[in-house]
């Protein structure tokens, strides 16, 4: 269905007590801050967050965690030199985390959107993040079986938009943007501009509406 | 009860007024292209090509025509505001992923319990083709069947059990027809609406009563 | 390794006999014509041809299968109305078909590409082309296990590539390019203009050079 | 025999001086960031980024700075002609497709076999982080590792098997150390050359005489 044009606080509306909720970004670059402002103010508690990170600072993610909203993160780099709000929850054993290689929770994430139930992957076979996981040889090549990540709402941070809800990205900003918009029941995507449509080039559109439920629109913020 | 079978362009018309407004859509190759004809342009509905686009508009006419710029068909098509293009493996993510809110495909035959066979007629000498069929009757949210109720012998193409090759098991939830809309559902028959034929003597006549 | 700039002829040199060959094209839109009429005159045989189609009409794919150079084809469509020289050679049981849903051909291409050596699909399921196949439920969906397709060479047919082999395409003929030029051993893009490096918006380039071995730039025979 | 060790810089230059022209290649975050300061501006070496992006140029300083722009550890980085962004899926297609010819990751310890330990030293108060090491290690053509060869209480970290959890088995073609180059194949040790060690006290100090 066509995407809606709405606040943050009426996206976040989508997130209930116990959701999983994928942030795109790495690092700072490219994460939904409007978004994950709202998500604080909502108080919604008990959530699963997918990202590649656990936070960096006080803002964001990291406010987020603070706030105690999170029950379980999976993401593949937890450690960085300003995650000091993770890693308090972490030792004290009030957060949990899944632990999955960066390429393999990118390909989960994208097997969801695009309808594939599992795949093989060759990375981390033989390691301590394959135990428990089945394992098969294809062409002479140990793989182990990595399932797709269902996720109730994504928050993306995305650059411009158009009134029909097409995305383009900016730079490194883009990362796990256009696979997490494309694999959530519902996805919201920040921008700092919408256009009319038929601005955006239809060859360079990089998420099409039809993976878009809700644009807000930053323009205001941004500017500030 | 109307009195008369709906001619094909009525039965598109129906099912272009049935789509919702803001639908993402595929309309399989043959039959259901005519329904595209009946797309209001407020509609907010946005075509889905499986070659590779979002945003397709009507056939393409005169100095419109662009030989790189075709529907599933291989027909020459037009690009509406909002178009967006992309590759193979992008464009069955949207379909496979559940992206797509209705397709709308042509039919040999569906069986009571939604199976859907349309790729292949089951004459050993055709040379077969699946095309996207597939992928579509599977991974669309909901599957509507464009079709002829009765085949040129009288056979119902609406049947028991399919005998020509299955396209996806379960997987049809509306048939569109000459004589009748009948909803499939959980393994159910519901008929909505008849045109030119009683329900009781439909029901006769695809084996129901 | 940095794309090479030669000729269709020198490009077709890494075909050999029963090769595997992926074309790009959905009918004829896409569809190399130059680097076919290459591979036709080079008389490499026995080859397995990875496409959507079967050939149309007398030229391109069709040509190829006119001179018997081709003993097995994996497509998901070669029954059309001008496809009469496959369809004579299938009769006559002088070519293998495996046929495979448009969706799961592209997947299976796109897996190569990304070393991903098989994945669960729900396409297919129940019906003739899963017969022999292992079938698995997830999340309570049946689904069959795909593998990847090797390629030897994918002869593909873009629209612009810079002087690195950044390549971009043009509307509905860039369906299977991108996908194919990732997976094959050897990556071949024609395309009608060579544009110097910088000149491709990096936001919009569709093929990055890193899939691409070889450009043959067909600015000439385009302009006739 | 050079009589010193190398320093970091002088690793640094080592590699940039062997990785051949027209090569695509990922340098890992910390120490192998280094080798991005000797690659030759006409070397045609085309840097990649787990984070999306192909191109990367030199560290941005001043008004060059975008925190849009950022490499595989967060430092804000440029852009080259002929770069280009794509999303994560893509980028580890990349990494994990073999379109990588050399990623060069730092090490904890690698094994004589070639298995590689990088991303948790073992202390199981340490937060567990994997990042893109495991995917690259595994997915590129050649695997370069960059560390002293002998970690600060004088023990080898070239070692018979790993104590600290692996990123990936039989990974590693060549380690790039302060006291030597030293190839693996086959589960096979060479020693390419020694840097302020005999090669005999080198394979004393590892274990292998």
């Amino acid at each position: 269905m066509s995407a809606s044009f709405i606040s943050a606080t009426e996206a976040i509306s989508h997130v209930t007590d116990g959701s999983t909720v994928a942030l795109s970004g790495f690092g700072l670059a490219g994460q939904p801050l409007h978004l994950i402002d709202a998500l604080c103010d909502s108080g919604a508690s008990s959530l699963t967050i997918i990202a590649n990170n656990a936070g960096n600072g006080e803002t964001g993610l990291a406010r987020l965690l603070g706030n105690k909203q999170v029950a379980k993160i999976l993401c593949s780099f937890p450690r960085q030199q300003d995650s000091q709000i993770f890693d308090e929850l972490y030792r004290s054993g009030k957060i949990e985390l899944e632990l999955v290689p960066q390429g393999t929770l990118a390909e989960r994430i994208r097997a969801q959107g695009a309808g594939i139930g599992a795949f093989y992957t060759p990375t981390g076979v033989g390691t301590q993040l394959a135990i428990g996981k089945e394992v098969r040889a294809i062409n002479g090549v140990d793989q182990v079986l990595e399932f797709a990540t269902q996720i109730d709402v994504a928050l993306v941070h995305g650059h411009i938009a158009d009134q029909q809800g097409n995305v383009i990205y900016r730079k490194t900003a883009r990362n796990f943007g256009p696979i997490m918009a494309s694999a959530a029941r519902y996805s919201v995507v920040e921008v700092s501009r919408v256009v009319p449509i038929g601005e955006l080039d239809p060859e360079s559109i990089v998420t099409p509406s039809i993976f878009v439920n809700a644009i807000v629109d930053c323009e205001v913020k941004y500017a500030n | 009860m109307q009195t008369e079978p709906l001619t094909k362009s009525e039965i598109a018309k129906r099912i272009a007024s049935d789509i919702p407004s803001g639908s993402y859509v595929n309309l399989g190759i043959g039959l259901p292209t005519l329904v595209s004809n009946f797309i209001e342009p407020d509609s907010d509905i946005i075509l889905h090509t499986e070659n590779g686009m979002l945003g397709m508009g009507p056939e393409a006419i005169g100095n419109d025509i662009d030989l790189e710029l075709i529907n599933a068909g291989k027909i020459p098509v037009t690009e509406l505001p909002g178009a967006s293009y992309f590759h193979h493996a992008d464009s069955f993510a949207m379909i496979r992923g559940g992206h797509i809110d209705i397709c709308v495909l042509g039919a040999f035959q569906v069986s009571f319990a939604g199976d859907l066979a349309n790729w292949h007629a089951g004459d050993p000498n055709d040379i077969p083709s699946v095309g996207g069929a597939m992928d579509l009757a599977s991974g669309a949210t909901e599957t509507f069947v464009m079709m002829t109720l009765f085949d040129k012998s009288g056979k119902s193409k609406l049947v028991k059990e399919c005998t020509a090759p299955l396209t996806a098991v379960n997987c049809v939830n509306r048939i569109y027809s000459d004589m009748a809309i009948i909803d499939i559902s959980a393994g159910k028959i519901e008929v909505r609406e008849v045109f030119g034929i009683s329900e009781g003597e439909l029901l006769d006549r695809i084996g129901m009563n």
